[in-house]
């Protein structure tokens, strides 16, 4: 069935958790004084995978290609700065709720726009509209300019005046963040499997259809949206916490489109693939920097090759996922991979002619 | 076993020892030096000058500070400030080094200086000329070698005024950098009495100029004065001089305007006045000495950028002999850098409270495609930077 | 009232450019009855049937569903008001399994994902339906199979399923036997032959075995116009008709 | 606002929007026809104008640069198209923009390994590097005119192959039901590529005769691309005419709007996009 994978897969998910949860306690053996490091990059990946992941709500389980999701990861690091005071930690308490609350009103404004536009469409208008509030923000006197905004401090959790969790400490805050997307991958792995996910799902392989059967598609389009800006946001605010910094380039498409590196590499539609991709993309952009200088250059080639012949990304290699047929290779590549089949000549997608 | 850790332990059986700690260590292990610069993508070009510059100053060095060996750490800092904070912290915690130089970048030195804040990690700023880096977010552990908007664009304001010029329109892209520089001219311009009567703010980083030409023609200032940088300084120079308005409207700017861009520029540059910490011609031993020493070095003519990288390395050198190549007491090298004074080859040069350059500011005009120092706009200019506390 | 037309049209046209795919058709549909709609390719059957279900809004000319006018309303409308349809193609969810396509199709018709959601009561309702109807299209076998891995014939049984299960007053199956051999077509023919005591049907169809055999009433359109329309006897008899239609017939059958 | 002020805004509107027309026909050509979105376009304009620098270079004469830079720039999307989207024509949009994000970052690289980091520039070519006085203060390059004329001839020819010839007919038929060219028996894979080679001709095209106005520096495509992106959703997407009006009102709209409302200038072409989706989510000429 959709949705439901292999044993294993849960298995294998739980043992990486395991790893990593207990980071704290075999990091010092292992990397010695780097420790603190790899750990604060840790906490980035596990941000970094929450941004992908709500984008894989859109893109891998409703079917709608975004090239403008920096917009709400921007605009949580965003809001997060603006709201908060300047000489005095801002409460997590007022902050997530008003982070969601902006990029629930943000993602309604620009989905009731985007969401009645399809494919290259959607691409192209996500892609304007996050440009759009990149330039807003690169040349409003509010914001710091391109230059970006300073957060002095790190937001704090406390009930009335005992804290409840030390935020500035890097391990609370690194299991704060691992906590934030155990959450997020739990919401989005119900609501996949709920009946609002049946519909996603039904929108995805034939909206068309849905129409037809009497759904207004638009409407549950738009609610995915929202939902999937409100997550990306809580990752941005999160992200700007971790370096006390927001900068016009997290609303930038070179970050849109890096967020779909992610989930390429992870595999889409998964919900656990984009936590994979993440993940493996920082290591291999940690890898290639260190490699060479020209590292743009095989961050290009990965790409490309993981689109030719990893279509599912690493989670398809976990698990086989029903679908569609089988995306086939290019000729060429077929050739040099062995695995026969003549080249078939590009087949369009069928349209349905009135006649 | 890992090198942070041999190091710690080396440092505690040295201050054991109590004696100079500063010579076990230097024995053992190389100042680490992370360099944290543009490698690729549009300020590649920067990075390199200045990875060259500082490379040369430490060679002539003997290839050591303090009597220590130097490993570089290359971190290409993409001109991405929202990774900027990441790559900072890879170098201070991951790599350990022990004095950070970078960016070019403004928004990236934003990004940077975050993190020097929350480290303490030494941080020496071989470009960007964001104003707040001295200023606003100065700290301690924070040089700058090289200018800030402001210090290369208010002895234009003077320049201008003392030419002449009343009524001056001043075009810039809309960006933090272009606003700081604008801002450093107009001090200085409406000081003296001049008239600013319109700025204008192209979007950055757009190198479309002919409507903004246009208008210039048509609110027929005395002069213009401009803050274009890279490709956009080359576009507007030469659609300055294709619309036919060098004659009649002289063109101001900021160094920055045409330095490293006088071929591209075409012969298009000729008469263009900018105010800048370097040129190319300075008239001195020291520069005459940089000059050849970088065209033997890396086959090619120096630029500011290469000058900045390099004054990064003589003061490196300096503050290390100082402390006898003693990396670990922070503040006594904080000290020691902070004391430094050279005879750069921009002429002499040291370092105010606020850890910036006070430096001559030269006025060029560019001749048969040369910067061609006319004359020092303002000698030994400090930068006020009065919000800094430290 | 039994006898007045639950879905008619009136002057009914629909023009793409120069073409008038649909030219001033009158049509009417009685409660509980199969209505065939004949014509050769092109003769603007499809195009008729979308403008029915709201799928094309007419250039002309009005529907009238339960004596209500509902030109213009969008399919999603008329799918609400009991109009369900089937596609020529294939139209079904192929990732998902037989009973979730179903239970798609019968939650939108009682109360939506919402009340689902809500209500225990409501989802097992939604799940008994769409077993309901797997079972009247005789494919309980196959309600966990991912439908991409079902037969052909399979999927355009699923397919009438999912219009059975949105619970519809009237049907519009466009060639719901196309592409597929004897048996099955058979099959279908009797599984729209049970239907009738429960659901008015119009259909379109190249069979003529089975149109013939399943009709009350047929319409015959050639070029966009209505040829003829009437009982199925008179059609059968009709010499207009077999100078006009069967005359094409053979040439269609190779095209 | 006077109106010699008023009428050198409208040339310098409508000589970017012509530019704009050109560096964007591309691309929705390729839309159009191959259902291909092409994020890599700017890094092709790009090139254009690097290979026109440094042909430019080595051959002393701007217009035998021209001559050389075009057929490399046709081999360029023919190997593109042959290594890459051949395979990418089933499958979702996703992959394309994955792929020619891939792209770009390959691409901007190269360029950095070939021509290096530095600015660079092309003179203005005899016999058009000359001015012409506008007003009492202003002139007005002869070569922009120039690049004016061939942008307008280059739409006429685009638009009489589209109106006149098979192939036009193809195009037509092709942006409105894809099916329909395989019905016309054409081979749809040779199309594809020759499609993808003129597209990515025709920017490339666009890059080397800007070349002289502007300055070639890294990073140039980027910028542009979004801007494409913007003509083409406003004029509809595969609309070689919707393409042409959209580039003309991007084009004026920078140019008024930076004077009229500086404030705005960065975000004018985003607004008016937002409103023409708002009015037609399908842009105005599809």
């Amino acid at each position: 069935m959709l949705h439901s994978y292999p044993k294993r897969v849960h298995f294998l998910l739980l043992a990486l958790t395991a790893i990593v949860a207990t980071f704290p306690l075999w990091g010092k053996a292992v990397f010695g004084g780097q420790a603190d490091f790899i750990l604060e990059k840790l906490t980035l990946m596990l941000i970094l995978a929450l941004f992908a992941m709500s984008l894989d709500l859109l893109v891998g389980i409703v079917g709608l290609v975004s090239l403008g999701h920096a917009l709400f990861f921007g605009l949580g690091a965003y809001t997060l700065a603006l709201a908060s005071p300047e000489f005095s930690p801002a409460s997590l308490w007022w902050m997530l709720p008003l982070v969601m609350a902006v990029a629930a009103a943000a993602a309604l404004g620009v989905g009731l726009l985007v969401i009645r536009t399809k494919g290259i469409f959607f691409i192209m208008t996500t892609l304007a509209f996050g440009q759009m509030l990149y330039y807003l923000v690169s040349t409003s006197p509010f914001t710091g300019g391109t230059d970006g905004v300073f957060i002095m401090f790190r937001p704090s959790l406390a009930v009335g005046e005992t804290s409840l969790l030390n935020l500035d400490d890097p391990y609370v805050f690194f299991y704060f963040c691992l906590g934030v997307l155990a959450t997020g991958y739990l919401f989005l792995r119900w609501l996949t499997r709920s009946y609002f996910g049946q519909v996603l799902d039904g929108i995805h392989d034939n909206e068309h259809r849905m129409q037809a059967l009497g759904y207004a598609t638009h409407g549950y389009k738009l609610i995915a949206f929202v939902i999937s800006g409100v997550l990306a946001a809580i990752a941005g605010m999160l992200a700007a916490m971790q370096y006390g910094f927001a900068n016009p380039a997290q609303l930038g498409w070179h970050t849109s489109g890096e967020v779909l590196m992610m989930l390429i590499l992870g595999g889409m539609g998964t919900v656990f693939g984009p936590i994979l991709g993440a993940f493996a993309y920082e290591i291999l952009l940690f890898l290639y920097e260190h490699l060479t200088t020209h590292w743009p250059i095989l961050m290009g080639l990965t790409i490309i090759v993981a689109v030719l012949v990893l279509p599912r990304g690493i989670a398809g290699l976990i698990v086989a996922p029903p679908g569609k047929a089988e995306p086939s290779k290019a000729p060429w590549l077929r050739r040099l991979v062995g695995k026969g089949a003549a080249a078939s000549p590009p087949e369009v997608t069928k349209r349905r002619v009135q006649s | 076993m890992n090198n942070a850790f041999k190091k710690t332990t080396l440092a505690s059986l040295a201050s054991a020892c109590v004696l100079s700690s500063g010579l076990a260590s230097a024995q053992e292990d190389p100042v680490k030096l992370g360099l944290m610069l543009p490698y690729s993508g549009t300020y590649t070009a920067l990075g390199e000058a200045i990875t060259n510059g500082l490379t040369l100053a430490i060679e002539q060095n003997g290839g050591r500070l303090g009597g220590r060996e130097v490993e570089y750490v290359r971190l290409d800092s993409e001109a991405d400030p929202s990774k900027a904070p990441q790559n900072m912290s890879r170098l201070v915690r991951g790599d350990d080094v022990d004095v950070v130089i970078g960016p070019v970048h403004s928004g990236v030195a934003m990004g940077m200086l975050r993190v020097a804040k929350q480290t303490g990690a030494i941080t020496i700023i071989p470009n960007a000329g964001l104003g707040a880096a001295t200023n606003q977010l100065c700290m301690p552990n924070v040089f700058r070698t090289s200018f800030s908007m402001w210090q290369n664009s208010y002895p234009m304001g003077k320049v201008a005024y003392g030419r002449g010029h009343r009524d001056v329109v001043a075009i810039t892209w809309d960006y933090a950098g272009g606003k700081e520089d604008v801002a450093g001219f107009e001090e200085a311009f409406t000081e003296m009495g001049g008239n600013l009567v319109e700025t204008i703010y192209v979007p950055f980083p757009s190198t479309e100029f002919q409507s903004y030409l246009t208008q210039i023609a048509s609110l027929e200032p005395d002069a213009v004065y401009t803050f274009f940088a890279g490709g956009g300084g080359v576009s507007f120079v030469r659609d300055y001089a294709a619309a036919g308005l060098m004659e009649n409207i002289p063109l101001l700017g900021s160094g920055f305007l045409t330095e490293g861009n006088i071929k591209a520029l075409d012969g298009a540059g000729e008469g263009v006045l900018t105010t800048m910490h370097y040129a190319e011609t300075l008239d001195s031993d020291a520069n005459r000495a940089f000059v050849s020493a970088y065209q033997a070095a890396h086959g090619e003519a120096p630029d500011t950028y290469a000058v900045q990288g390099y004054d990064t390395g003589a003061m490196l050198v300096q503050a290390l002999d100082e402390v006898s190549g003693n990396t670990e007491d922070q503040a006594a090298l904080i000290e020691a850098l902070a004391g430094v004074e050279l005879q750069s080859p921009r002429g002499p040069m040291r370092f105010s409270a606020s850890h910036h350059p006070i430096q001559n500011v030269y006025l060029r005009e560019i001749r048969d495609g040369e910067h061609q120092v006319l004359d020092v706009a303002v000698e030994q200019l400090e930068v006020p930077d009065d919000a800094c506390r430290m | 009232m039994k006898h007045e037309a639950i879905l008619a049209t009136r002057g009914l046209t629909r023009r793409f450019g120069g073409l008038v795919a649909v030219n001033d058709v009158d049509f009417d549909v009685k409660p509980g009855e199969i209505h065939a709609i004949l014509g050769p390719n092109g003769a603007g059957k499809s195009t008729l049937i979308n403008l029915l279900s709201g799928e094309i809004p007419p250039s002309a000319g009005e529907v009238c569903y339960r004596g209500k006018p509902i030109q213009g309303k969008s399919v999603r409308q008329t799918a609400r008001l009991g109009i369900g349809r089937s596609h020529q193609k294939t139209n079904i969810f192929p990732r998902l399994n037989c009973l979730q396509n179903c239970e798609l199709a019968a939650r939108i018709h009682m109360g939506g994902v919402f009340a689902s959601w809500r209500s225990r009561h409501r989802a097992r309702e939604v799940s008994r339906r769409a077993l309901e109807v797997l079972e009247t299209c005789r494919l309980t076998h196959r309600a966990h199979t991912p439908a991409a891995d079902m037969s052909y014939g399979e999927q355009r049984q699923l397919q009438i399923a999912m219009v059975l299960a949105t619970a519809p007053t009237l049907m519009l199956l466009d060639e719901p036997m196309a592409g597929m051999g004897r048996e099955e077509t058979d099959q279908v023919a009797d599984l729209l032959a049970s239907l009738t005591d429960r659901y008015t049907l119009v259909l379109i169809e190249h069979d003529m075995d089975s149109v013939f055999r399943l009709a009350d009433r047929i319409t015959v359109m050639v070029d966009g116009c209505v040829l003829e329309s009437g009982p199925t006897e008179q059609i059968r008899r009709s010499e207009k008709v077999r100078d006009v239609y069967l005359g094409r017939h053979d040439e269609e059958v190779t095209a | 606002m006077d109106l010699a002020f008023f009428g050198v805004q409208l040339l310098n509107g409508l000589q970017y929007g012509l530019l704009l027309f050109l560096i964007a026909s591309g691309l929705t050509l390729i839309f159009g026809i191959m259902g291909i979105i092409n994020l890599a376009h700017g890094a092709m304009y790009m090139i254009g104008a690097y290979l026109v620098y440094d042909l430019t270079q080595r051959l002393g004469n701007f217009w035998l640069a021209i001559l050389i830079a075009i057929p490399i720039a046709i081999l360029l999307g023919l190997i593109i198209e042959r290594l890459f989207l051949d395979t990418l024509y089933k499958r979702d949009h996703l992959y394309q923009v994955l792929l020619t994000f891939g792209l770009i970052l390959v691409l901007n690289e190269a360029q950095r390994i070939i021509w290096g980091g530095d600015v660079h520039s092309v003179s203005v070519p005899a016999p058009f590097d000359a001015s012409l006085p506008l007003t009492d203060n202003l002139q007005y390059s002869v070569y922009r005119l120039f690049v004016m004329g061939v942008c307008l001839a280059l739409a006429g020819v685009i638009y009489w192959v589209i109106r006149h010839t098979r192939l036009g007919i193809i195009i037509r038929a092709g942006a409105v039901d894809r099916d329909m060219v395989e019905g016309l028996g054409i081979d749809v894979r040779t199309l594809f590529t020759l499609i993808f080679s003129v597209g990515v001709a025709l920017t490339a095209f666009a890059g080397m005769i800007a070349a002289p106005l502007t300055s070639i520096a890294p990073g140039m495509g980027d910028s542009i691309l979004i801007t494409c992106f913007v003509v083409v959703v406003i004029g509809g997407i595969g609309s070689i005419k919707g393409a042409f009006w959209g580039a003309i009102l991007i084009g004026m709209a920078e140019t008024f709007g930076s004077v009229l409302i500086p404030s705005l200038a960065s975000m004018v072409i985003y607004l008016i996009m937002a409103a023409v989706l708002l009015v037609k989510p399908r842009g105005l000429f599809a």
